[in-house]
């Protein structure tokens, strides 16, 4: 056990994975960097460093840089997947899912269904999500709920150093195709994480503190956001329950609605979109499954619905923050 | 070399009679579809491959049990071709219980792994890269397999199939790209859709071999794939070839086909058709006798009756299982 | 005023917003067809025949035939329309945004947000949706909640002949992005629809019947089951007041919350699957919205979250039914 | 012809100062941002242009009002060589109010409808699909125009951009493909991402001319761009040309840069230099005398300096403004 980044979880969590079985490759943009130019091979590892160090250690039969070329290298990773080895495949930004769409939702999503039951798909993309770098609209989304609503793919969001380390290693050990979303903003974040590997399963939410009043589903980096907030509720004598689903396919539905079922009140905290978006289905799984037990209407905290601006004040409007998670809570609470 | 004593010396006769098979079962199958959907009872798009049999089968005779064929969504040649048990590609075009694919594809997505057939996918083009990821598994575990993937002059437009041939080259992966240019992709014809009209000479843009051939001669192919899958095999990389062809039917069952020139498929019926090609070529010295060749037509129509009765008697997948094979885990 | 097909419908819209504006040009593939094959030109007008004529009435520079290049025709079309044409591109199956999302989501989308209101982008997109006909699972989605969690696009779920000619003008004549979704299944359909052009604007739902005790909001093809159920359950004493929303973006939630307000019960009917869905969003809507009026749990009828089957028996699993609509309602209303 | 007597009779000696006064205006600009940058306050990633002057500027110096260039994310070079508002472009760059776009674009997103200018799209690739529509567009309404899509050497392995290239053929559309190959992708060498090496023979693939200059050259990279765009309008259809250059920074700033070889940057700056070659070139006979250049010079370096304080003052957008802008009714 020993304080690590964000990036040095994942980081070691690859190294191990790679160590523990031949099979895994991995796949991309710079991965590793350098390739033909002369200078440091292993130069890069990804623009955030990620990756930084593999191919020196797994060389380049099991790290290679691909060019710019993402439907190509993705299809050649679900075929990769389909013979047995496990890519992780690269998709750096996960807005870039633009260009290689139809491998991912088409190909990868539908592959063991379609061929009725013949193969196993052990992919894992890795990428990045969400705002917070003042990027603009090409390269600061968060697209898993438009990976969520295609069934045959595993969504993991990571929202701290220990949960991403051991998700990452379910993500390289599933049979399944798996979308893991990195949040950019967390890179640096620190925290205790053991030096062995692990795994966590896939589907069980985290509930990262206990509350009586109102449960907060928050999701990635939101988790920090309405940590925030709860603190700050509790100074009020407000108990708020935070729930982290960690994975949103499969979606810990269960562990939602008992605490809804507790608390009566529900307030969830998105960076993703507000249409369509995990929120929303949060929301109507309990407006289905645990109406009696609610006291109060459902409110969503999501940005609002429009392409996320470069200009950091207004990014900063964009994404949810605790004041905007507070006033929710009071509106469950009736006092506004 | 154009003698059937000199076609004997690359292939033994029982691969000639086996290739002439392939093609007659695929011919048979085909033109009994056509019928039988005219006739209902055959669900979905139905995209025939009659005329265009010895392209697959052309391929599939340089293909061994560790090599992989990406087929396209013109699907039920290239399966019988490469030796999927054709009841249960019959069934799967049938959408029943025990097709290929359970009955979740249909015909456009036959798939069979233990015969080392892959795809067909429904979206166009995407063949070339999944074979990269064959070949380079196939590369990485020194399985010594190659993977031949098969698109349409259509598919070959599309943006994948393009980067893929580029990934292809600058990694060597063993793969061959066999473009099936049968003159159209639906209702548009492929002079119009591709630039230059030649698909072979976008090998070169991607630094590596193309070459064109009559697609509908079984030798022709043979060859072509031989030194390709030769190359792929000795790890100089991929090549690209073009095999010209028609098909004899429409894009799907229900195209008037009122786009194709007045007797164009005639024409290739009678002066092209690959199975009279084949027959002129290996009878010219009588090594292998019409009596032979004849005897196999009819054992082949025998059993595409058997086929046919057989996929519309099975039943339709059970409803219990439709959840099933969503995930690793539904077994 | 007269007897037509969806199909006919579409066609005709098609036909006088062409006259109406010569600016109106028609891409995709095989949108003629026949294009250098030697044989008739104007031989397909799609596979489904809908934009059939359209190249002999206006010629070869506004009905273009297209290599099968999704990617780079929508990017054209983003760039004729960016230019000042509006075009009408076809994307034949809704599925093969696949291959193209990057134009639709990152650029056709984003373009006007991005570059500061600088631009107009009157692009409609034509694609189909829906199950039915055995196709399979890359042919028969409804993907329009993942073109609706993207701001910045339009998207249209025409339910008959009706409104999808108004629809379509609206669409054409809109100086943004749309997509105009057609269900495969309804093209048949016959309605009264006016010779004349009209535009039926976006955003106001079409209360299709009125009932006091349940509201059904039911999108695309699913409105007819969701009728097939309120005529049955209309024999028992059930009053179902059925919404069709029409478009998805913009959502008429006023309309919906205000049935919700009176009935108290909300079940919704999409085809369209169940997770990040469009069901999923208008129950989070009301949940938030309407909660205080609501007297039952919101339920969503809508297909298992899986890919889609080929096997007709299967499909016909899938494809959410009116016996599943009067059960969700027989639910609502307590009797179960 | 070549001395300055002879590149004067292609373009007039006011032509070549505002050439030269471009490219200086870029290479002040770049030089300053990466200093800005490495200071703090510019939000984003930052791609400089410092090196390939020449390209953006020998491309539009060929352009008229009518016409469209398509900018890529390393996007201030071709802005400013554009035409647009410096003072705009710097505050996109900074995100404020009055910024080209707003604030909502920022570095990578340059855009000016009013000079022509359209992207920069931080998706690589699209350029060539999007010129193409406004190739299109221009054809249809005879308004004279053609467009001119700059692309990477990395965007040039995207998919979107190798259909393009064959939809711009068969269409023959006024389009002229702009490959500017500064070696690198990022940290990853075109040699190794393009098979074969040789981005512009792709074109021969697709039908249409395809050259290679030197990208630091000017004068190469005008006479290059000329011809294809006289073809264009001529309705002749698309050329594609790969102009060789490298850039002086890092992919975007704070690159480390170790992947390249030592000594690549500072042999370019020494021996290849736009700027250097212009002057060589031009100062031959004394058509120009440096006294003209250096005067420039001195006008460019104060006008930057005036371009950054201003920027760095300006305020960023209104937060009432947020939603504004998202659809077309939004005004
Ligand atoms: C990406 C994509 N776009 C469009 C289609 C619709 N479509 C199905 S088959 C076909 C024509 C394919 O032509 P080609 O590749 O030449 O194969 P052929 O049908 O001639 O065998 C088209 C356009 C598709 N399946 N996938
Ligand atoms: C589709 C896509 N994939 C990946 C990226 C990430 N990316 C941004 S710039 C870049 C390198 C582009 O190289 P090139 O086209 O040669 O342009 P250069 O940066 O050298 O000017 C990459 C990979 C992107 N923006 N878009
Ligand atoms: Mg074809
Ligand atoms: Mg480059």
């Amino acid at each position: 056990m020993s304080k690590k980044t964000y990036r040095q979880a994942i980081n070691e969590g690859l190294v191990q994975e790679m160590h523990r079985d031949p099979s895994v490759i991995l796949i991309g943009e710079d991965v590793a960097g350098g390739a033909g130019a002369g200078g440091d091979v292993d130069a890069w590892g990804g623009p955030m460093a990620v990756t930084k160090g593999l191919l020196s250690e797994f060389g380049p039969k099991r790290v290679l840089d691909t060019p710019i070329s993402e439907a190509a290298y993705m299809g050649l990773a679900i075929g990769a997947a389909a013979s047995g080895l496990r890519p992780v495949a690269d998709l750096m930004f996960n807005d870039f899912i633009g260009v290689c769409f139809d491998q991912i939702v088409n190909q990868a999503a539908k592959y063991r269904y379609m061929y009725g039951g013949q193969d196993r798909i052990p992919l894992t993309v890795r990428t990045m999500i969400g705002a917070g770098l003042g990027i603009s609209s090409q390269h600061s989304q968060c697209l898993y709920p438009v990976f969520s609503y295609f069934a045959g793919l595993k969504v993991v969001i990571p929202s701290g150093p220990y949960d991403a380390k051991g998700l990452l290693a379910s993500a390289i050990r599933d049979d399944d195709p798996v979308i893991f979303c990195e949040h950019k903003m967390l890179y640096e974040m620190v925290e205790e994480v053991p030096d062995e590997p692990y795994a966590i399963p896939f589907g069980e939410a985290k509930f990262v503190r206990e509350g009586e009043d109102v449960t907060i589903v928050a999701l990635s980096r939101m988790v920090h956001i309405a940590m925030e907030a709860a603190e700050s509720l509790a100074k009020e004598g407000i108990g708020c329950e935070v729930i982290d689903p960690r994975t949103t396919t499969p979606l810990d539905t269960e562990s939602i609605i008992e605490s809804v079922e507790e608390t009566g009140r529900l307030v969830i905290v998105d960076e993703a979109g507000p249409r369509c978006g995990m929120a929303s289905e949060i929301a109507a799984v309990v407006a289905e499954e645990a109406f009696s037990a609610l006291n109060a209407p459902i409110i969503k905290v999501t940005p609002p619905y429009t392409p996320i601006p470069a200009a950091p004040n207004l990014e900063k409007l964009y994404i949810p923050d605790a004041g905007q998670v507070i006033t929710a809570v009071h509106k469950v609470m009736g006092r506004e | 070399m154009d003698t059937a004593q000199g076609l004997i010396m690359k292939q033994s006769k029982t691969e000639l009679l086996s290739a002439y098979r392939g093609m007659r079962t695929i011919r048979i199958f085909e033109d009994r579809m056509h019928v039988e959907f005219a006739g209902g009872g055959v669900p979905g798009f139905v995209h025939l491959y009659a005329g265009q049999e010895a392209s697959a089968v052309g391929v599939c005779a340089n293909l061994t049990d560790a090599d992989i064929l990406l087929n396209t969504h013109r699907a039920h040649g290239p399966a019988i071709a490469r030796g999927a048990d054709i009841f249960a590609v019959a069934k799967e075009i049938y959408c029943r219980g025990d097709g290929l694919c359970r009955g979740r594809g249909g015909s456009a997505h036959l798939h069979d792994v233990k015969s080392g057939l892959w795809g067909a996918n429904s979206g166009v083009g995407s063949g070339v890269a999944l074979g990269c990821g064959a070949a380079l598994a196939a590369r990485n575990n020194e399985t010594g397999g190659i993977a031949v993937a098969l698109v349409g002059d259509g598919g070959a437009n599309q943006g994948v199939f393009l980067e893929a041939m580029n990934l292809a080259s600058i990694w060597k992966l063993p793969v061959v790209i066999m473009v099936e240019n049968n003159g159209y992709a639906e209702a548009t014809a492929a002079d119009y859709a591709i630039a230059g009209g030649d698909i072979h000479k976008r090998a070169a843009a991607f630094d590596m071999p193309g070459v064109v051939v009559d697609g509908h001669d079984y030798f022709a192919v043979y060859d072509a794939v031989l030194e390709a899958a030769e190359r792929a095999r000795a790890g100089h990389g991929p090549s690209l070839i073009e095999a010209k062809q028609r098909r004899y039917y429409g894009h799907f069952e229900g195209d008037a086909q009122s786009y194709r020139p007045k007797g164009e498929v005639e024409e290739y019926r009678k002066n092209r058709d690959c199975l009279k090609q084949f027959r002129q070529k290996v009878i010219l010295d009588d090594l292998i006798a019409t009596a032979e060749l004849d005897a196999i037509d009819g054992e082949v129509g025998e059993l595409i009756d058997r086929v046919y009765a057989d996929a519309i008697a099975a039943p339709f997948p059970s409803e219990g299982e439709f959840m099933q094979y969503i995930y690793a885990t539904d077994t």
